[in-house]
């Protein structure tokens, strides 16, 4: 047992946590790039519940297409989010790839580099966060991999990244967007 | 697993046999149709457990996912009302310059749907918005849409009158400790008042009043306490007592016709004691008249916000239960979409969303993950 | 079983209800006086899962008489609370007559007829609400014996009874102090 | 039941035989000491589901009841900072003037101990306050707390010099892109950097940079990155790594003196691959010169912010481990206080908080019922 996998009560239906995406990734070795992205929040991490996206109350989703971009945008096990951290915009009223209605989406922001396991190809995947409303609070993801600590800003996602936006900078939810393949790192 | 198994079969020693997925536009925001479905409901998120952050939740209740549309923020016991004759929807709220403390603002913000972004905003002088749990009547329309009424208590009453077009306040009318706003068709509308009576007020095109009287007692608030939360269907006005009667107001014409009372219960039901009793304890069907009342047995003193078992169904015209919808869940708040094959939306005992069917009663799906602390009042798209 | 009594997973914790004590005083044969005070939130409510305060992580306390004034001020099921709404200051570092370090006590607001188990008077009771800070969010207790519609507003607690406080209208807690002994009832 | 007894044997017949309880004062406030006991903890709850409404909760850790002493509000990846020479503590947040949006002011706000209330403020120009979840030194005292240091991320760094006596903002000091605010016990203060190094800034009377100067690099951020979340001992400060080295920089002089770094770990440990993890994962107990940390086993690329099962209980003059204790629920953020017999506050999984007694390990109470929702930062009164 792993003492992540612990299930809070208070947290069990809002957070979930990849800790067995994780361990897949480890098994297969993949390498994350030194400079990969973490999580925002060092909270209670509870496992997949089993079924339907793994958050309570929400219902499962597909990309626009699931043969290449395989998996479900609103889990926390979706493989865009190995590194992301933070409200899932799939679950308030945007998608992985967009910011919910009359958010905006901060351009700055820290990437990480994910594994498609429909091509097995590593994409680098940007966690831009939609910005100018009161937190999501739906769907709390939060992996940790790669995370380095605040001195290395651009892989540390403590940070708030709604840093710098004009607007505002109040933090609402977080997407997971693809700016590349990597370089092969196997 | 299956995912593993495909890992380890790929592996390493695969080469790349499909598209390489498409870089993706940054930045990328979500819009809105400018008329939503019928099944879109706004949830309206008091969050009593932060009481400064509430917010209205935007629900698509029919959908199958991707339910939660978007949010608007919104401030320490605030208003909320969708306009259905222009794609605006308006937040009235109250902050502070140091958010605690510091110097009030009262205001009302219009938010376009296609963006759910501010576009403008009135400021409200004199720091008397009424702060209460969240009723739909303190934040109405009048004349059209083109006033928008602001329900006041310090605890004296009033309403401050906006000519929302121009985004302009107009004036505030006293309303002599009444309270609420119950718009008529025309320019006038009504509050409950203490002594049992309807007070009414008329407005002119300048959203001053031009004339303000009472209509005579027509409950017994002594006796059986009418909810100051109705449901209309054409105009009139149902609000239930605490007991089980309907009272039905009239307000298609400028002064309101009060209509014979009825009552919800049947003899076994009084003998059961059911009541109504939770939040937002009425909803409508207006196309097909009926009215829905979230009930439950064994009433008595002090019921009357507990919540409901069953969500009861009556036709007006015929005065007459035609329908029973057993929750799931024990529910706190009811709201009934329009359109031909309607959708129930129940505010549960545990803070999340429950969709039942009312052709059928089924229950449908629930939506919840955090997505709402306490949204005591649902708003069906109208 | 009473439907109220429903334990919620989301509340079960946080929200307490008197009903027990509402029955109890129905057995007794009080009669409330037609002004009494009632709760401001009309939401799940949890039975008192038994021992200590009935708040989980909520320490029990005494009055300062416990023999003339019983029961524990951090519980919903205190006498004083028959038609308390709100977060019980006591949990939130006032009393059950004083408002946590750094509110405001609002002298408007609404009553309530209580009986003392151990005089069997019945007092009326203030419930003073205290603001100017965020919401206490602790010790939620809402009983709603003799609550009438806001057209009633002094025996109506849905109203935010920080109303008319010069330096803040901001809700945080709620109070029950005595006024005086009720005229007798019975 | 015994109550119910009660109530029916004096039923309607008794007269009163006890004295009728007095009449009670209206308005009445609690105030708190000017000077507070060592069992008081602040813990800073960053709110994450309600960013906009954080808060500071006040908790007397030893106490059997009555833990909760009261709170101060703060908004948007706040920072606090207790004063030891003066009854004061200070918030540093920043505001929008329509809330969500509209103009952004930063600020710091005095708030005195015996009323927890606003008592001053200083408004801090550029809206460049940084915003991270909760770190301690992102507000720092130098000069003997006379100025209040506040970091800035935009995501160019720097600090803003405040003279917190008389509440005026002095000078904006550029800090090259490293980060945080450690300092020393003269009017200097460390920033770690990128690449490996700390930056020393030498601040004159007035705020301004008299010199900055890096030190050589001391530890390896590639292979084994150090937390920037360092405890403090005799103006020590010990920073340990995610593979569980520590790295002590010695900051009583103006300019720091890098230490040797040393192991938490013992074969077996190695072995187990136990690793320091969580948010606040250091504390100290300065008196008696020991260092706790957040330790988990089977650590893994990742799980440096996952919490972990036991605390470590570290003499630093000898660098040996000297005790465990092992949590009841696994924690995020631990705090000592100070005093003979201290106190080890807890920060679990829940989001609550254990109270374990140092002296015997022992799990002494823990403190809930959403006091907090997300409590990752705890500061002992000093």
């Amino acid at each position: 047992m792993y003492w992540l996998d612990k299930i809070t009560e208070k947290f069990s239906r809002q957070v979930a946590n990849n800790t067995s995406r994780r361990h897949l990734l480890k098994r297969i070795g993949l390498t994350l790039a030194g400079g990969a992205a973490v999580p925002l929040l060092p909270v209670a991490r509870a496992a997949d519940t089993g079924g339907g996206s793994g958050y309570h109350g929400v219902a499962p989703q597909t990309s626009d297409n699931p043969a290449a971009d395989p998996g479900d945008p609103a889990s926390c096990d979706y493989w865009r989010y190995c590194a992301v951290d933070g409200f899932l915009c799939s679950c308030c009223g945007g998608t992985h790839v967009s910011c919910p209605p009359g958010t905006g989406m901060n351009p700055m922001t820290w990437i990480g580099t994910c594994k498609n396991p429909a091509d097995n190809l590593n994409y680098i995947i940007s966690y831009n966060d939609c910005c100018g409303k009161t937190s999501c609070s739906r769907c709390l993801c939060n992996n940790n991999v790669g995370d380095t600590p605040p001195y290395r800003a651009f892989s540390n996602n403590d940070i708030n990244w709604c840093v710098g936006m004009e607007n505002s900078t109040i933090y609402h939810c977080t997407t997971a967007i693809i700016l590349g393949v990597a370089t092969e790192t196997n | 697993m299956k995912r593993a198994i495909l890992g380890l079969m790929l592996g390493f020693t695969c080469t790349v046999s499909l598209a390489e997925l498409p870089v993706e536009t940054i930045p990328n925001v979500e819009t809105l149709p400018a008329s939503y479905p019928d099944t879109w409901v706004y949830a309206h998120d008091t969050n009593f457990f932060s009481l400064s952050d509430a917010k209205v939740v935007l629900i698509d209740v029919a959908a199958e996912n991707r339910n939660y549309k978007g949010s608007i923020p919104s401030s320490h016991f605030p208003s909320f009302l969708a306009a259905t004759t222009r794609p605006e929807v308006y937040v009235a709220e109250s902050l502070y310059s140091r958010r605690m403390r510091g110097e009030r603002t009262d205001l009302v913000t219009n938010y376009d749907k296609v963006n759910l972004a501010p576009v403008g905003e009135v400021v409200l002088p004199g720091a008397k918005r009424g702060m209460i749990v969240t009723h739909k009547n303190t934040l109405q329309f009048l004349d059209n849409e083109k006033l928008l009424l602001v329900y006041n208590f310090t605890p004296s009453t009033s309403v401050s009158v906006v000519n929302i077009e121009n985004r302009a306040f107009l004036a505030e009318v006293g309303i002599g400790g009444c309270v609420m706003i119950y718009p008529s068709q025309q320019r006038s509308f009504g509050s409950l008042c203490n002594d049992n009576t309807m007070l009414v007020t008329h407005l002119d095109e300048k959203g001053m009043i031009s004339k303000q009287e009472r209509t005579p007692a027509f409950f017994d608030a002594d006796t059986d306490p009418i909810f100051a939360k109705p449901a209309v269907i054409d105009g009139v006005y149902y609000f239930p007592s605490f007991k089980g009667m309907v009272h039905p107001v009239d307000m298609n014409a400028a002064d309101p016709g009060m209509l014979d009372a009825w009552s919800l219960l049947q003899e076994q039901d009084r003998q059961e004691n059911w009541r109504p009793g939770g939040w937002q304890i009425t909803t409508a069907h207006e196309a097909s008249g009926r009215l829905f009342v979230l009930m439950h047995p064994d009433g008595e003193d002090g019921s009357h916000k507990g919540g409901g078992t069953e969500v009861w169904v009556f036709d007006v015209d015929a005065k007459k239960r035609v329908g029973r919808i057993v929750l799931k869940e024990w529910g706190v708040s009811i709201e009934v979409t329009k359109g031909e094959h309607p959708y129930l939306a129940v505010t549960n005992g545990n803070m999340d969303m429950d969709v039942y069917s009312v052709d059928t009663g089924e229950w449908l799906r629930f939506i919840g993950g955090r997505a709402f602390e306490t949204p005591f009042i649902l708003h069906a798209s109208r």
